[in-house]
């Protein structure tokens, strides 16, 4: 692992840009079939403002960047994962405050409050079939797993979203299917599981990025 | 698609201009999507929002004795929290901003981070989630019951009663009285399309509809082979019945609410059975609604909502607004 | 065909009796399809009508300073000089009738047969025929203009005279005063089903709209394909102020009219650019009415209809009156 | 040309209620391609109505026949069709009145009343693609022979109604059409057409009824 500088926390974020534009039809399809096939458009119109606002501010530190990350989805993205992902980097910028870089320790204090920080606003458990299922298993990853193994990480994440096809909502516009939820990846999970498969590219080098198979989806 | 537009990606900032065009007493909060009254009294405010693509709702409800202002998102998503805030910050004067809150995660979480960044700016607010659609309450999950059309009504009596100079507090729990006596049910004949994605937000078969359609095209209990429209109503009432409070002996305002593609004449015909069938359940209707208040962009259907009604509630049911959808 | 019914032959009946059932202060003439106001004015009458399927109209316009009377036909077809004539003697109080008639053989005849009836019985009967749809105008044929929404201008100004104690002669002259100062035209984009046919009233392509369509789905100057709801209004007005007194400076009334299956955000979308090029025209808007007021159904699509103002139709058209759809 | 008689009448009224169901659809056609397809079911109604009454009131004239259909006319058709035939038959009824049976002196002055009554109803003139043409083409037989031969009076009226199809419209709802009023024969024309040959084949035996050629209509 290598710490992540400023610009290659900007780095992660202009390709995750790309990503979404990528799976944006991929995203809407998924949340078409269990919501209101929105999240792929919601996610690309908030990343790419977001990739636009770093490449201009040339943020110094890693805080600096989630904070005008945070402050960008709030005002571009709307729906449930709007203030979820907002929320999300603010509490990463809160734990990388003063930092140049992130190493593992500082990653490890950042997900864990990212995390919290998306329970206290979503109030989703684990199993709930939302984003929380990927980022819960990244932060178990973290906890148990020290040294991190990057690549089992990104796996992990991978994992956790494809796990939340049999599962029936319990949080978000999903839940209102009850049982016609399942069968279907959580969009938000799979959105979640592409930046952690950024983010961890970027601080291991050799990172293989998982293939998605869109028919298993 | 076939719709009356210019540009996608402008719908909702050119029907907000023409909307305050054709309402002098409205206006827009420059540079955002919200609409607020243009004389707003020394009270305690009221905002609402949500996604559009349901209009009138919400910025119609903006008047007198209704609504300050209206937060309005990209059709059919949530508004994010800095225009929510900015609608808190245009209408506050000094009295504090109640929130009426449509039970989706998307709203609540971006309402709520709005509420926290305009107290943290000293603005009081509080905050009320509506959740009268029952067509989807069960133990299986826990999200709770979307919010629909009945949040008209939440709008009507609180809006009257603050504008009446209840406090913060008062006007908050007559809202939430309003939300605990409102029930509501829909069902759809057609889909909308968003204009956006220019796609039927779902398909229906020539000879089906779906019981329990939400407002943004979310299915409901169930599938339903077409039936007479009294047939329709009865479901769509028993459904209610089992959970208003509502009692013979009761009076009840009635809210048929078109989704956007159904003629008045069909609502109207709605009415006759909704009528005949509360009369058979000795619920006494105060008082009918029966138009458009919170549609589906032009999906084919209806809703019915009822308020059960007390003294408190009927004078400010009854109180005048200038708001135009009322 | 998916509508909201019970009985294909009982729909104007049905729908009769969920208006009355949802407005308290209106009833209906019994044994008819009339609707009158339950409050009778020592004041002119004044009775207005045609086919069903355009609701609102024209029940809906039926209050205080309003219409007295709305005599309902099926849907599409002209009411019966019967029933124009029950509704003529209920609300005739000594002082006259008015009959506001749209410009239709069969309106004009049944309306006519029926003021000749009632005249032989001793009441004093004028009529004005409306006939503000500028889509159909030329010389090859000696029919005149249809009447379209602007007649709902004529019911409001005429209406608030007659409330206000004008005689007969009087309350004939504004309501001609009206007509001669309101132009209209609409357009389709997609058609209705009348209910006992089943089928829809014509066809048109994916990319295809219809400009100058009358409200029973009657074709009008040509079709085009679809554009820009800007250039529509364009086109609209165009041929609007080849006809309109409407010069720069003057004042105006617009009505902006859902055909039934349009959202009212489009119709909103369509108000920006009818201001906008009012405002271009140097014309001014005194007053804007967004909605439903004269629908076809279902039928997808608007009409804009403007009434040039001057001092004595202003306090008229601002006049108050209780009627539903106003 | 035999006296037609109250009892006559009355099965006159009967048999082209019945013309009228087979015609309604066809009727109803034609009305949908120059107007708003209602002529069908308008006629229909209103003479379904008709012969029922008839029935029920036994008139022992023509006269109070022609009364009868004039008012029943007038409470079940509405649109343009129902007060022009209701006129028409109050026409008939003063012309005939005070007589046990109509000749064809009686007939002759009870088309042209008739004529003249909706044409001062309606504004037609002869050519505006209307009913005044057929009953124009009839009233225009009565006036020339005398005799009258009845079977050339059936094929004027036919060939009336027929001549209708290249006119353009300039009264009715057809007029709005302008010139895509042409190339439809006016359903009005034919449903008038119908009558006068039900009325000529009572009045005179032998009378053969047109076969309509409905692609050409
Ligand atoms: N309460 C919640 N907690 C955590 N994540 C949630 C919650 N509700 C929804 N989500 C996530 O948000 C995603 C949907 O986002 P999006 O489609 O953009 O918003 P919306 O549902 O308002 O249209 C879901 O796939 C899910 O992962
Ligand atoms: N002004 C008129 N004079 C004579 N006949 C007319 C006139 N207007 C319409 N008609 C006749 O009426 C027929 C249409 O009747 P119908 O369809 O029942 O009424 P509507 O046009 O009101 O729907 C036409 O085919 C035409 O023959
Ligand atoms: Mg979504
Ligand atoms: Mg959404
Ligand atoms: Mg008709
Ligand atoms: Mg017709």
């Amino acid at each position: 692992m290598q710490p992540l500088t400023a610009e290659a926390f900007v780095r992660v974020m202009d390709a995750y840009a790309q990503v979404l534009a990528e799976f944006r039809d991929v995203l809407n399809e998924l949340d078409n079939r269990i919501g209101d096939g929105d999240h792929g458009t919601n996610m690309a119109r908030g990343f790419s403002a977001v990739a636009e606002k770093l490449k201009a501010s040339q943020p110094t530190t890693p805080a600096a960047g989630c904070q005008t990350v945070a402050m960008t989805l709030l005002g571009t993205v709307g729906g449930a994962s709007g203030p979820l992902y907002s929320t999300a980097f603010l509490k990463l910028s809160a734990a990388w405050n003063g930092r140049a870089d992130v190493d593992e320790e500082a990653l490890r204090g950042g997900v864990a409050a990212a995390l919290e920080g998306i329970m206290a606003r979503g109030r989703a458990a684990v199993g709930d079939k939302t984003m929380v299922d990927v980022w819960t298993a990244v932060q178990r990853e973290l906890q148990t797993e020290q040294p991190l193994d990057a690549q089992r990480a990104v796996e992990a994440a991978a994992a956790a979203a494809l796990a939340t096809k049999p599962l029936t909502a319990r949080k978000g516009r999903a839940a209102y299917l009850g049982d016609r939820s399942q069968g279907t990846v959580d969009p938000g999970s799979l959105s979640s599981a592409l930046w952690f498969a950024e983010l961890f590219a970027a601080m291991s080098e050799g990172v293989v990025k998982p293939q998605w198979d869109l028919s298993a989806l | 698609m076939k719709k009356l537009m210019n540009n996608v990606n402008a719908y909702v900032d050119e029907l907000l201009d023409g909307l305050v065009a054709a309402h002098p007493h409205l206006e827009r909060v420059p540079g955002t999507q919200v609409v607020v009254r243009k004389q707003l009294a020394d009270k305690v405010a009221l905002v609402s929002g949500g996604g559009s693509g349901h209009e009138p709702a919400h910025a119609g409800f903006v008047g007198t004795g209704m609504l300050d202002a209206a937060v309005a998102g990209e059709v059919f998503t949530s508004p994010t929290p800095d225009q929510v805030l900015s609608a808190i910050r245009a209408v506050h004067r000094g009295k504090g901003v109640l929130l009426v809150i449509k039970n989706y995660t998307g709203d609540v979480l971006n309402f709520e981070m709005a509420a926290e960044l305009a107290e943290a700016e000293g603005i009081p607010v509080a905050k009320v989630i509506v959740n009268d659609d029952v067509a989807v309450d069960g133990s299986t999950y826990t999200v709770g019951r979307r919010g629909i059309a009945g949040t008209v009504f939440v709008h009507k009596v609180a809006g009257a009663a603050a504008e009446a100079g209840a406090s913060l507090d008062e006007v908050q729990r007559i809202a939430q009285k309003v939300i605990d006596n409102t029930h509501s049910m829909g069902m759809a004949l057609a889909p909308c399309t968003v204009p956006a994605s220019g796609r039927p937000s779902f398909e229906l078969g020539e000879d089906e509809m779906e019981i329990g359609m939400g407002i943004h095209g979310e299915p409901g209990t169930h599938r339903a082979p077409l039936a007479p429209v009294s047939d329709v109503v009865n479901t769509l009432l028993e459904r209610i019945f089992a959970h208003t409070p509502a009692k013979p002996g009761d009076e009840v305002a009635v809210l048929v609410n078109g989704l956007g593609a159904t003629p008045l004449s069909e609502l109207y015909i709605a009415n006759r059975a909704i009528s005949e069938q509360l009369a058979a359940r000795g619920v006494r209707v105060y008082r009918t609604l029966v138009g458009e208040y919170m549609t589906s962009l032009e999906m084919a259907g209806f809703s019915i909502s009822l308020l059960r009604l007390d003294d408190e509630l009927i004078p400010w049911l009854d109180a005048p607004t200038d708001a135009p959808a009322w």
